[in-house]
Order: C-alpha cells, then sequence, then structure tokens
C-alpha cells in the first residue's frame, strides 16, 4: 500500500489505526450506549431520586475531569501528527504529556471514589448509585486500560519503533483512547448536570 | 498421524463416544418419565436419571477434550508427548473412577451415597451438575492435574503455536475453576453464586477457548488455509468469548438473592454473548471456501462448520431469546431453559468433539487421512440425523416452555406446576420422539465406524 | 497507512480485554459479596437451617425441583414452597410419599427422613423463602 | 529526515472550542437554571463535542462510506432515545 508522506485532505478508505480496534471501539460503545439509554429510561419512574442525589456528586472535580480528558486526547492528536512526520521527540513529548492528563483524571476521580466509599456507598445504595457508580467505574477501567496503551506507545516511540513509514500503532492506540475520551464527554453532562 | 505418541488418543475416543451412547440412553428414560411418571419407579427416580445423564455428558466431553489434545499437541508442537504412560493411566483411572461413580448413582440410594464417601467431612455434593461424591472430585483434579503436566511439558519443549497455548489456558481455566466446587458454604446464596464460577465460567468462558482452539485446529487441516489467518481469527473469537461471558456471568445472578444491579449489568454483557459464536461460524465457513485443499475427509469439514451454526443456534440465539432479565423473570427455571441447554451443549461441545474425533480417527486408525466413502456417506447421515433432531428436541421443548411461562406465570389465573405439566404433555411425547431419532443417529454414527473397514480411502481432489 | 491487521494486535487484544473483564468481575463479585448481607437472610441462618441445606443435598432434591429457578425442571419450584404450603405442609408432604409411587404419575420417592431431618429441610425451605429475589417467581405458583 | 513542522491549527482551534463548550455546560449547572430544554440543550452541546472529536481527533472526517458515520450515527441514536426518556 502506498504510504502518504504529508498529512493532505486525500480521502483514505479506512479510519486511523487498525481495522480492529474499530470494531472493538463500535462494540464498547454499544455497551456504553446500553448503559446510557438504561439510565435514561431508569430515571424516567425516578427523577426525584436522580435529581436529589445528582446533587451529591461533585461537579467541579468532574470538569477538571473532563478538561484533563479534553487536554490528554488533544495532545494524543498532536503526537500522532508528530509521527507521521517523523518527528519522533515531539511525538514522544506529546505523548508524556497525554499520559500525565490521563493521570490527572485517575488522580481526581480515585479522590472522588474515596470519598464514596467512606461515605458507606455501594452499588447496591440505591438506582442513581448503581448507575453511577456503574458507568463511572466502568469508564475509570477504560481509563486505565487506555494509559497501559498509551505508555506502551510512549515506550516505543521513544526506542524509536515508529515512524513516518510506520505509525499504524500510534493510531490505533490514539483513536482506544479518543474514545474514552468521547465517552466521558457524554457521561459528564448525563450524569453530573442534566 | 505425525508422531505415535498421538495413538493414546485412540482409547479416550472410544471411551468418549461409549460414555455418549450411555448419556442418550439415560435421556430418552427421563424423557418417557416426563409422560409415564412412573416409568422405572422406584428402581430410577427421575433425579438419579438425570444425575446419569448430566453426569455422563461432562465426563464424555471431558474424555473428548482430554483424546484431543494428546491427539493435537504433539502435532502442533512438533515433538513426541511428554509420557504416554501417565496418559494412559490416567485414562484408566478417570475411567475407573467414572463408571465407579455411575455405578455409585444407580446401585445405592444417593444419602448412602453420600454416607459411604463421607461427605460431611467436606461436602459438595447434591448441587446440580457437581453431584460427583467428594472422593470423585478429589479424582478428577488429579486427574486434571497429571494431564496438565503432560500436556504442558510437551508444549513447553516442543513448537509454540497459537492453537496449543489457547488450548492450554483453556484446559488451565477449566482446572481452575473445578476448585470452586469445593466451596459449599451453608449460605445458600453464596453457594449458588459461586457454583457459577464452575458452571458459567466453564461453558460460557474457558471451554469456548477449547471449542475455539480444537475448530481452528481441525479448518487448519482440512483447509490448508495459511495458519496466520487462523490464529487470528482465534485470538479474536476468543477475545470477544471472554469479554462479553466474564461479565455475562451476572445473567444468573438475577433472581438468586444477590444484588439488583446485575439485572443490568448481566442483560448487557450477556446479550453480546452471541457474537463470538457468530463470529465462529463466520469463521468456518469463510476457512472453507478459502480452501486450498479438498480434504478427503468430508464428514470432519461437516462436523466443523456444523459445531459453528448450532453453536450459534444453541448457545447464540436459544441464549439471546432469555437472557434480558425482563424476559427472564418470566422463563427462568422453565423448559426455556431446558431447550436452550441442549441444543447449545450439542451444538458447541458434542459437534466439536465429534468433530476432532471425525478427523482423527481414520489416522488413528492406521489410515492415510480418510475413512472409506461407504463409510464416510454414513457418517454424513448421522450427522444429518442427530443435528435434525436435535432441533426438533430443542424447538418441541421451546414450545413447551412458552405454554408452560403462559400457563403457570403470566395468565390472570396462574394454574399449579404439576397442573401445566400435565397441559403440555404432546410436547413432551414430540421430545420424546425426536430423542428417539437421535439415538438412532447415534446408533447410525457408530455403525460408520465399522462400515467398509476394508475399503480404500476416496483420493484427494 | 497499512491497514493491515496483524497477529500481535489480536493477541493484545485477547489478553488485554480478557484481563480487564476478569478484574471487573472481581471487583463486582466483591461488592457483590460485602453487599448481600441486605439480601440473603442471613439474620435467620441457623443451624437447624444448615443442616436443612445438608438433607437437601444429601437426597438430591435438586435432582427434579428448582431451587430459586435452578435445578432440574421435573417437579415444582420450592424456593417459595414454604409460602405455598406452610411448614407443616412442606413436612408432611415429605413424609407420606407412598414408597412405590403413584401410578402413571411423576413420584417422588419415600426418602425415609428422621422428624428432625424433616423439621430441618423445612427450616431451610422457609430461610430460602425469605430470601430477597428481587421480586421473582412472578406469582406464588412458581 | 525531519520534517518542517506541521499545521496543527485546525485540531488547536477545536480543543480551544471544547474547551469553551465544557465550561459553559459547567457554568449551565452551577446556575438555578432548570428545567427539561437546559437538559437537552446541555446534552445537544455534549453531542456536538462528540461529532467534534469524531471527526477531528478520531480523523474520520477523512474515512469513506459507512466508517465516516460510526461515531455519528452512535451520537445521533443516543439523542434520539436521551430526547425521548427526558421528555415522555
Amino acid at each position: 500500500m502506498s504510504k502518504k508522506q504529508l498529512m493532505t485532505t486525500k480521502i483514505t478508505k479506512y479510519p486511523p489505526g487498525e481495522i480492529i480496534i474499530w470494531l472493538f471501539i463500535m462494540a464498547e460503545l454499544m455497551v456504553f450506549g446500553l448503559f446510557f439509554a438504561a439510565y435514561a429510561v431508569t430515571r424516567i419512574d425516578n427523577i426525584e431520586l436522580f435529581e436529589l442525589y445528582q446533587q451529591n456528586l461533585d461537579t467541579t472535580a468532574a470538569l477538571y475531569n473532563t478538561i484533563a480528558l479534553l487536554s490528554s486526547s488533544y495532545f494524543v492528536v498532536r503526537s500522532v501528527i508528530a509521527i507521521k512526520h517523523n518527528q519522533q521527540q515531539d511525538s514522544f513529548k506529546w505523548m508524556v504529556l497525554a499520559i500525565i492528563m490521563g493521570l490527572v483524571f485517575i488522580i481526581i476521580k480515585t479522590d472522588e471514589f474515596a470519598h464514596h466509599v467512606s461515605n458507606g456507598i455501594t452499588l447496591s445504595t440505591n438506582t442513581f448509585y448503581m448507575f453511577y457508580l456503574s458507568l463511572a467505574f466502568f469508564h475509570y477501567l477504560h481509563v486505565i486500560l487506555g494509559l497501559i496503551i498509551l505508555s506502551v506507545i510512549a515506550r516505543n516511540i521513544n526506542k524509536g519503533a515508529y515512524s513516518a513509514k510506520e505509525y499504524t500503532n500510534v493510531e490505533t492506540g490514539a483513536s482506544y483512547w479518543h474514545m474514552v475520551d468521547l465517552v466521558w464527554l457524554i457521561l459528564f453532562p448525563l450524569v453530573y448536570v442534566m | 498421524m505425525k508422531y505415535t505418541s498421538q495413538m493414546v488418543a485412540k482409547p479416550y475416543f472410544i471411551a468418549a463416544i461409549g460414555l455418549f451412547v450411555g448419556q442418550i440412553l439415560f435421556g430418552i428414560i427421563m424423557g418417557l418419565q416426563y409422560v409415564i411418571g412412573d416409568f422405572l419407579f422406584p428402581e430410577i427416580p427421575f433425579n438419579v436419571a438425570r444425575m446419569v445423564h448430566t453426569n455422563l455428558l461432562i465426563v464424555w466431553l471431558l474424555f473428548g477434550f482430554m483424546g484431543a489434545s494428546y491427539y493435537l499437541v504433539p502435532e502442533e508442537a512438533e515433538t513426541e508427548l511428554h509420557s504416554p504412560i501417565l496418559a494412559k493411566l490416567m485414562f484408566w483411572i478417570f475411567l475407573i473412577a467414572g463408571a465407579a461413580t455411575i455405578l455409585g448413582y444407580l446401585l445405592v440410594p444417593y444419602a448412602t451415597l453420600a454416607e459411604i464417601t463421607m461427605n460431611d467431612l467436606l461436602p459438595t455434593m447434591g448441587r446440580e451438575f457437581l453431584e460427583q461424591p467428594t472422593i470423585t472430585k478429589i479424582g478428577i483434579v488429579i486427574v486434571a492435574l497429571a494431564f496438565l503436566f503432560n500436556i504442558g511439558m510437551t508444549i513447553l519443549k516442543g513448537r509454540k503455536t497459537v492453537i496449543n497455548l489457547v488450548l492450554l489456558i483453556g484446559l488451565v481455566g477449566l482446572a481452575v475453576f473445578f476448585l470452586f466446587a469445593f466451596y459449599n458454604p451453608d449460605n445458600i446464596v453464596l453457594d449458588k453464586m459461586f457454583w457459577w464460577f464452575v458452571v458459567h465460567l466453564w461453558v460460557e468462558g474457558v471451554w469456548e477457548l477449547i471449542l475455539g482452539s480444537l475448530l481452528a485446529f481441525v479448518l487448519i487441516k482440512t483447509t490448508g488455509v495459511d495458519r496466520e489467518v487462523i490464529e487470528k481469527w482465534l485470538y479474536v473469537i476468543i477475545a470477544m468469548a471472554l469479554i462479553t461471558g466474564l461479565i455475562g456471568t451476572g445473567h444468573h445472578f438475577f433472581w438468586i438473592g444477590t444484588p439488583g444491579y446485575w439485572q443490568w449489568w448481566g442483560s448487557i454483557f450477556s446479550a453480546m454473548e452471541p457474537i463470538p459464536f457468530f463470529m465462529m461460524t463466520v469463521f468456518a465457513f469463510n476457512m472453507v471456501n478459502k480452501r486450498r485443499r479438498e480434504h478427503p475427509n468430508q464428514p470432519a469439514v461437516l462436523w466443523a462448520l456444523g459445531t459453528g451454526v448450532m453453536a450459534f443456534l444453541g448457545a447464540g440465539v436459544w441464549g439471546f431469546l432469555h437472557t434480558l432479565s425482563p424476559v427472564n423473570y418470566y422463563t427462568h427455571g422453565t423448559q426455556i431453559t431446558a431447550a436452550h441447554g441442549h441444543m447449545a451443549f450439542y451444538g458447541a461441545y458434542v459437534m466439536i468433539v465429534l468433530a476432532i474425533i471425525s478427523y482423527a480417527m481414520p489416522m488413528l486408525n492406521g489410515r492415510k487421512a480418510a475413512n472409506s466413502a461407504k463409510s464416510q456417506i454414513v457418517e454424513m447421515w448421522s450427522f444429518w440425523l442427530m443435528t435434525i433432531s436435535m432441533v426438533f428436541i430443542t424447538l418441541f421443548l421451546t414450545g413447551a416452555g412458552i405454554l408452560q411461562v403462559y400457563l403457570q406465570r403470566m395468565s390472570d389465573n396462574p394454574l399449579p406446576f404439576m397442573v401445566v405439566q400435565d397441559k403440555i404433555e404432546l410436547f413432551y411425547w414430540l421430545r420424546e420422539g425426536a430423542g428417539v431419532v437421535f439415538l438412532i443417529g447415534l446408533i447410525v454414527y457408530i455403525a460408520s465406524f465399522f462400515i467398509g473397514k476394508d475399503e480404500a480411502e476416496p483420493n484427494e481432489a | 497507512m497499512s491497514q493491515a491487521f496483524t497477529k500481535s494486535m489480536a493477541r493484545n487484544i485477547f489478553y488485554g480485554g480478557s484481563m480487564f473483564f476478569f478484574l471487573l468481575l472481581l471487583v463486582l463479585t466483591f461488592d457483590t459479596v460485602e453487599s448481600l448481607p441486605q439480601t440473603d437472610n442471613r439474620e435467620n441462618l441457623t443451624a437447624q437451617v444448615a443442616k436443612g441445606k445438608h438433607v437437601w443435598e444429601n437426597n438430591n432434591c435438586i435432582g427434579c425441583h428448582t431451587l430459586l429457578g435452578e435445578g432440574a425442571y421435573f417437579a415444582p419450584e420450592l424456593g417459595n414452597v414454604h409460602k405455598r404450603l406452610g411448614k407443616e405442609g412442606v413436612i408432611a408432604f415429605i413424609k407420606f410419599r407412598p414408597k412405590n409411587g403413584i401410578p402413571g404419575r411423576r413420584s417422588m420417592p419415600q426418602f425415609n427422613l428422621t422428624d428432625d431431618e424433616l423439621d430441618a429441610v423445612a427450616e431451610f425451605l422457609k430461610y430460602t423463602s425469605e430470601i430477597n429475589t428481587q421480586n421473582w417467581p412472578p406469582n406464588i405458583q412458581g | 529526515m525531519i520534517e518542517k513542522k506541521p499545521s496543527t491549527t485546525v485540531e488547536t482551534i477545536v480543543f480551544i472550542v471544547l474547551i469553551v463548550l465544557t465550561l459553559v455546560t459547567y457554568k449551565v449547572g452551577e446556575t438555578d437554571m432548570s428545567g427539561i430544554f437546559v437538559s437537552l440543550g446541555v446534552f445537544a452541546i455534549a453531542l456536538f463535542k462528540g461529532a467534534l472529536i469524531s471527526e477531528h481527533f478520531m480523523q474520520l472526517k477523512y474515512a469513506s462510506g459507512i466508517w465516516r458515520w460510526l461515531i455519528l450515527i452512535w451520537l445521533i441514536l443516543l439523542g434520539i432515545v436521551i430526547y425521548i426518556a427526558f421528555t415522555v
């Protein structure tokens, strides 16, 4: 297959990265989509309960987390662009920044979970917390998995494993990470604000 | 056959088929007890017949898995089996322990069996599928460890292929999750919950790894498709199986005293459990369509394709039908479950074991690659007889189940269990009829081993 | 841009995905075990109930009946039989099974249980009927 | 070989827009504004942000056929479900 050296507007047929990751992204989005739909449908009969306990959530922490994930996603975009131009140094730098922002998310979210645990809140506390904790924790695990993937990629970039000719794995990891970001962008307003 | 030590697989396969016959005979007895309640009572009460039926199934499938492993692991690893003697020894230990256990079920009342095997020291008996005396369970663990050691050493010293690796992971998982059979707390909710760590994580977890690797092996051998392609498929299929199946365990935690959130987790993830089975069907057909050779052993290819389709129908479609918690609320513990169980076990596990037996037996009998044309035709007849009758068994049980759900659980005037059973008797008669056809199919299958024994095999096209 | 999908990627997805969901299963299992006291009626789990469970197991009751929907589908659900028949009804039913069954009908064996064993198994079924099963079964017929 | 610095203007603008929209959503949550239309507005913003991620970060704008629409269709379906669930 011919390689493009520059990011041009030429139309490629497939999305970036290995094609299999897109099947998994779709499967993941299906699961999250079902959870979101289940949340919304269950809420219909429990509006007061949901609105009451929604107020107990820390919206400010969620805001910082949204900014952290968005920045992280943006840094990953910069890292991909850099590797496509053979700038391994830059690519590595951006990827490390992305990982740092991901870790910021983990720290803030862990603190939130710790608060819930110390208040004795579990999945069985009530329906709202069941959904909130399920969604947030399932997503949290995805962030951890994404960070592991990004770390491996960062290490490989640093070792010089990727270049303008071979960067499929970087794009694969990046696509997964954007999916994690995307899910949080929906989760944030749905569970914290609405 | 490339290595003489592969020969140890043969007794395992023969024992598997023999026990399979026993399983079906007891199935026929139970089917009759469904309509003639006092048939063989009190000599063989239903609970004993069922125990024999389900335990024989598990034991003969394990024989099949072990035989398959002894056959394919040396060939994949390109080395002789670590210890053929150990394999032969374990065969006899397992067969004798299995036979003794079945005889125990049949000859003495279960409570007496519990007493003489000293169940009270470590009570593990009396739970569905795990009825074996504790001493038998310990025996199973010992046989499994010796088997794993043998297979593991062979893989370690030889070529490490993906098929061998996946098979080994599946077999280790099988042994590890069986250990939950020894956990039997007084608390029935905890008991039920961890009971599923054996049952669910076997059949909807690690067994799928075994299934996948056996299917991949048969397809590599019969289609000649590039190993790289097949191994890639294998990884993706088993990845999906575990990704959906692990949390899919939750579909058993809806109504047994576990928290309500399992209704969401279980429904969502188990709803995706058909995906790996669908991929398996696509995989099997795809590989056969891309075949680089016409393998002379046609029945083996047929069984391999059949297992993909029937596993998808039985485990995938019939499983999905009642896996969502609002549906399962009404169907839980009815004949719908029985319908699903029959087709899923047949499609996923019976057929894959028959596929590997079909592929390996001609070679184990000293032939080059296949049985005579006459024998193959008979075997394919048995395929269709057994498969179609299993489809009908499933359909009749589904019919019985739908009526049962309606009459007993949904109608304005719910009827008692036994009243409902009388009303759906017709379906049980039809199921019994289909069961007899299945037995005929099995007899035809066995006949295929003896027909055209001395005739030459068809040439490779 | 290579669209080849490599085997190592498939392998990583298998190992990564399985580990991920296995850990998730462990976390959910842990949470369930922690919260079971709210639903599993353990405050009523007496020594007699525990004994009843052994009687239940040693006679392979699950070989015909379902308990909370699990078991064989040959005979009635017993998770709520205490609500259907009451303790005395349960004991009487088990005690007076004819040795040779009922002609033409599905028959329950005569297990020759002692009075204490009968009491224990009835207590076990009473305890089971009080487990919070999310409102299952849909009605008294089980 | 090292090439000249590539242009990242589009991605940077998209990133800034995403941050601004996030802050808007947060402010709405802080104020006492409530009601169904506020909620739906907030969610519409979220879907739009998702579309930006899909098009510009995931680079699906360069993909053709069904691939380009994967995420967008998911967002639309989700929007419909949430709309129905919040307005019944």
